[in-house]
């Protein structure tokens, strides 16, 4: 099990990831890469999908990577991997290389939940070695917050904003962990970057498994969410705490719980703090925050029953 | 150069015999090239493929429009209103045809003044074992045509057909090949 | 008779293009079935079923993750080759142009075809001219022995050095892809020395020299990055000069400088077709020189780098020149005519009367008489300044 | 600035990270993190959460912050269990700000 001594040993070594970059203050995103990329020990190339993770670290001719690293395009990173795993094969079978190598692919959700779910499910189909992260930030942040198929009911985006006879998304976000787990892979898992040693154990064993695995992992964007930079690693765990982002992870098909909270908080904690939920803070709005809250008590029942079977 | 077209039904292999021909003349010293027509048809469906035979390099890339010979691999096809199997036949061409009518009743169908060649191709691969009639009537072809040898005809064939279906498509061939020297043509 | 074709195996062009696949046994094949690309890949796959070469193909999911993986492979340090079709090329065509900036050496071989709309299977070659300016090398195949022939060159011209870039084999759908024809092949050993080994300049996979592939370039960067581009492409010129030599030298056939001239030296008239329909140009010139016209034909093989200078020398003196375009850019005029003119109006201080023909979209078909239809035209002195169309219903 | 022969070809930056080119030390506005050593347990949380990796640790032991690239976000405060981390007013100095900053919006 990992403890903060033995992943920081490791970045001490080599800094895989490095504060060369432009994320914004508080970006949850690069906690997340950090965390995962210390607590893998082989080898490690990076694919990363076009959104903020990307743009943000690789300004030519600057990088903020000390591992090897490809971006390509948006909705391809899934496919990019394939290619990259698959060379990586051959070229072993072929004595051309020696080395023991982990892929792992970046994406953000507009890039896997929307444009990339094609390329990303394609891969798990055939099978490939490569662990993809999604790190969720429930919108497009790259391009300043517009709403994706991650973005949670009644969120406010600049693309579904609050007005006069609208109340932000009026849909709900859609499964993805649930939609990769249907793809019977060995390893999925939902993470959040507040809870550092679930990710960093979730890590190791999606990169040891011997086919594709895939971890959703809950990352705060201050500027999008509308809270302080400071709040982000606790905004994501409120996330946990009220189990609208539970932890859990899916093994060869069986469901596993990873942590209940002893007490289950109310949403209206993890929605207080974040500006694009102001709104339902409003008189008359009680009904949307009541759905809210209802809708979450349904999915965390769902989930409990999935892992009780 | 001599321009071939084969009229048959999707599932047929009117483009295999094409290829077959083509594939057996390139052995025996000729240049060949073989295509079929294409469109969304499935199984059923009238289809047309090519062969051209010269005794140089073909750069033709274009379709067939005055074949000198036309094989029709399946009889129903000389009524199926959709098709016109002597269309831009050389009127000095041949009509060659797996029917079990006569070639005077060929004649009267198509009206094709030329020469007119019948044989009951379906009958002869029964009589074989072969489950297609278009070989047999490859066999007929190839004695018809001249210079093109049964023995370059079988080496095609074994890279084609697997070791099953190779024996009876062989002797389909020849019996193809034998029916065109016991009829005298018409 | 006999031993004038003895050297030659029936096969269409398609079967003449996995071979060399088999031959080149590349590492990676990522592929995406299409018509009338399609039996590429089904014999190639094949050949991988039956062990006769050893390439890890990817059946992926669409034709965008087909050139994303081969992107993927090559940036690790792969030898990749992929084919499509059409849309499959429209698809795959945004990473078309990353596959070109991350100067990526992918062999493409193109089974020309109509784009939709209206969905057609046919050839044309609004395809690859839709692919013009994506940074690839781009060489037509008149028949299935030059698509064989010319996917070979093209692997080593896209991993030359000098040139890095995809390089995309063009062979009419369904006229060559689909036709079988006669095609010599080379013995496998011979191949793989003509094309060598492949070591990428930059592989990713080299953990130990960790580089970042696919970065974010401002205003500050990219355009010195685009201006790489260009040096690539006027690069291959030479090597692909040099690569016929090497070519001629290991099979006998020649395909000296950037086009085929057939009787051209001394013709008052001049037709420039790319591809298949070139093939049936000659034997319309053949005709019509019996009848004595002087007419003759400029094929050229490679499209992209567009040899400009070379085409108005060798067309200079002509009385008249007709281009026939199987593709069309919609409020302008042929792709392949616009290069003409402009490589005439560069070069030339007196220029020839250039006409502009489209033919053949979505595989209308192209028989002798059209083309010879062109000749006369030519010999009428049409209006040079109206675009025509050929075999069309007006 | 290098000439377009003189950049390596296809946009590849060989060599890894390039942290001294991207200092963003700058981006601080107002207020940095202080470490007090005396309160420090240790934990390591505050480097685990930071998303800059400007947390120094030697041996497994937390030294301090390296400023270079610290945008002020504060994580680091709130993740401290012991108050080793505060935010203090950092007074506006233009001769403390890095010469190569990348710009902070950079949409796609």
């Amino acid at each position: 099990m990992p403890n903060t001594k033995e992943l920081a040993r490791h970045e001490e070594a080599v800094k895989r990831f490095t504060g060369a970059h432009a994320l914004c203050a508080g970006c949850g995103v690069p906690i997340c890469v950090r965390t995962i990329l210390n607590a893998i020990d082989e080898p490690v190339v990076v694919i990363n999908a076009t959104g903020c993770l990307e743009v943000a670290t690789t300004r030519y001719p600057t990088t903020a990577w000390n591992v090897p690293w490809i971006h390509v395009a948006f909705e391809n990173a899934a496919a990019v991997a394939s290619g990259v795993e698959t060379a990586y094969r051959v070229l072993r079978r072929r004595g051309k290389i020696s080395r023991e190598i982990r892929f792992v692919a970046f994406g953000g959700d507009g890039g896997t939940y929307d444009i990339g779910l094609q390329a990303l499910s394609g891969a798990l189909e055939r099978g490939h070695r490569f662990l993809y992260v999604c790190y969720d930030n429930e919108a497009y942040m790259n391009t300043g917050n517009q709403r994706s198929g991650a973005t949670p009911f009644a969120a406010q985006t600049t693309t579904a904003p609050t007005g006069e006879k609208s109340f932000g998304k009026p849909q709900r976000r859609k499964d993805l962990t649930e939609i990769v787990a249907a793809h019977h892979i060995p390893y999925v898992a939902q993470a959040s970057i507040s809870d550092w040693h679930d990710l960093a154990v979730k890590a190791r064993k999606a990169v040891s498994v011997p086919g594709p695995s895939f971890l959703n992992v809950l990352s705060t964007c201050p500027r999008g969410w509308g809270h302080p930079s400071d709040q982000s690693v606790k905004i994501a765990h409120l996330a946990v705490e009220t189990c609208y982002w539970p932890l859990y992870e899916v093994i060869d098909g069986r469901w596993h719980l990873n942590y209940i909270p002893e007490e289950k908080r109310p949403i209206t904690e993890w929605l207080r703090p974040q500006k694009r939920f102001a709104h339902l803070f409003e008189r008359g709005n009680e009904a949307l925050l009541a759905q809210i809250q209802r809708q979450v008590d349904e999915d965390w029942e769902k989930l409990l029953r999935k892992c009780e079977g | 150069m001599i321009e071939i077209r084969w009229h048959g039904r999707g599932g047929q292999g009117a483009k295999t015999v094409s290829q077959l021909l083509a594939g057996a003349a390139l052995r025996g010293g000729r240049y060949a090239q073989a295509f079929p027509e294409y469109g969304p048809e499935r199984s059923g469906a009238p289809v047309k493929a090519f062969t051209r035979l010269d005794a140089k390099e073909i750069r033709l890339h274009c379709s067939v429009y005055e074949p000198d010979i036309v094989v029709v691999l399946d009889p129903t096809l000389l009524h199926a209103k959709e098709v016109r199997v002597t269309e831009g036949l050389k009127r000095q061409g041949i009509l060659l045809v797996n029917t079990a009518a006569s070639a005077d009743d060929v004649r009267r169908q198509t009206g094709f003044a030329g020469k007119i060649i019948t044989l009951d191709a379906e009958a002869i691969a029964r009589s074989v074992g072969a489950r297609f009639s278009n070989v047999v009537m490859l066999g007929a072809l190839a004695r018809v045509l001249g210079g093109i040898t049964l023995e370059d005809l079988e080496r095609e064939f074994a890279q084609t057909f697997g070791e099953k279906a190779l024996a009876t498509n062989i002797a389909a061939l020849r019996a193809g090949f034998a029916q065109i020297d016991m009829e005298a043509p018409s | 008779m006999r031993v004038a074709t003895t050297h030659l195996t029936l096969m269409t062009g398609a079967e003449a293009a996995a071979h060399a696949m088999r031959q080149i046994n590349p590492d990676v094949v990522p592929v995406y079935p299409i018509t009338p690309q399609t039996p590429i890949i089904e014999t190639f796959a094949q050949f991988v079923a039956d062990s006769q070469c050893d390439s890890e193909i990817i059946n992926v999911e669409s034709e965008h993750s087909a050139m994303s993986a081969a992107v993927g492979a090559s940036c690790a340090g792969a030898r990749v080759i992929t084919a499509t079709s059409s849309q499959g090329l429209a698809l795959m065509l945004e990473i078309v142009y990353i596959a070109a900036s991350m100067r990526c050496p992918i062999v493409i071989a193109v089974g020309s075809r109509a784009l939709s709309g209206p969905i057609n299977i046919h050839c044309d070659h609004s395809d690859s001219m839709m692919a013009r300016d994506a940074g690839c090398v781009q060489i037509f195949a008149e028949n299935a022995q030059e698509a064989y022939d010319l996917m070979i060159m093209a692997q080593r011209l896209a991993e030359d050095r000098r040139v890095l870039v995809p390089v995309m084999v063009m062979q009419d759908g369904f006229t060559i892809t689909h036709s079988a024809e006669p095609v010599a092949l080379l013995p496998d050993q011979t191949v793989q020395e003509f094309i060598g080994e492949y070591e990428a300049l930059y592989p990713l996979l080299d953990v130990d020299h960790p580089t970042t592939q696919g970065p974010f370039a401002l205003p500050d960067y990219y355009f010195e990055l685009k201006r790489q581009q260009v040096d690539a492409l006027d690069a291959a010129r030479g090597v692909w000069l040099e690569l016929q030599k090497r070519f001629a030298e290991i099979s006998g056939r020649r395909y000296e400088g950037f086009f085929e001239e057939y009787k051209l030296s001394d013709a008052e008239y001049a037709l420039v077709i790319l591809s298949s329909t070139a093939g049936t140009a000659k034997v319309v010139i053949d005709r019509l020189r019996r009848k004595g016209v002087k007419v003759g034909l400029l094929k050229p093989w490679l499209f992209r780098p567009f040899p400009a200078k070379e085409i108005a020398q060798a067309l200079a003196d002509k009385r008249a020149i007709a281009v026939l375009d199987r593709a069309i850019s919609f409020g302008s005029w042929g792709p392949l005519y616009l290069e003409i003119s402009a490589a005439l109006g560069r070069y030339l201080q007196q220029k020839p009367a250039l006409y502009n023909y489209i033919y053949g979209l979505g595989g209308r078909d192209t028989p002798p008489e059209l083309i010879a239809s062109v000749v006369t035209d030519m010999q009428s002195g049409l209006d040079p300044t109206v675009l025509r169309y050929l075999g069309l219903r007006e | 600035m290098k000439r377009y022969q003189e950049l390596p070809i296809g946009g590849v930056i060989p060599g890894g990270a390039t942290p001294q080119l991207v200092q963003t030390g700058g981006w601080r506005s107002g207020k940095k993190p202080v470490f007090n050593e005396k309160l420090c347990v240790n934990c390591l949380l505050c480097w685990v959460h930071c998303p800059e990796a400007t947390i120094v640790v030697e041996r497994s032991q937390m030294r301090g912050i390296s400023y270079d690239h610290c945008k002020g976000c504060g994580i680091c405060s709130q993740s401290c269990p012991t108050g080793a981390i505060t935010m203090a007013i950092e007074l506006h100095d233009d001769s403390h700000r890095p010469k190569s900053e990348v710009s902070e919006e950079v949409c796609v």
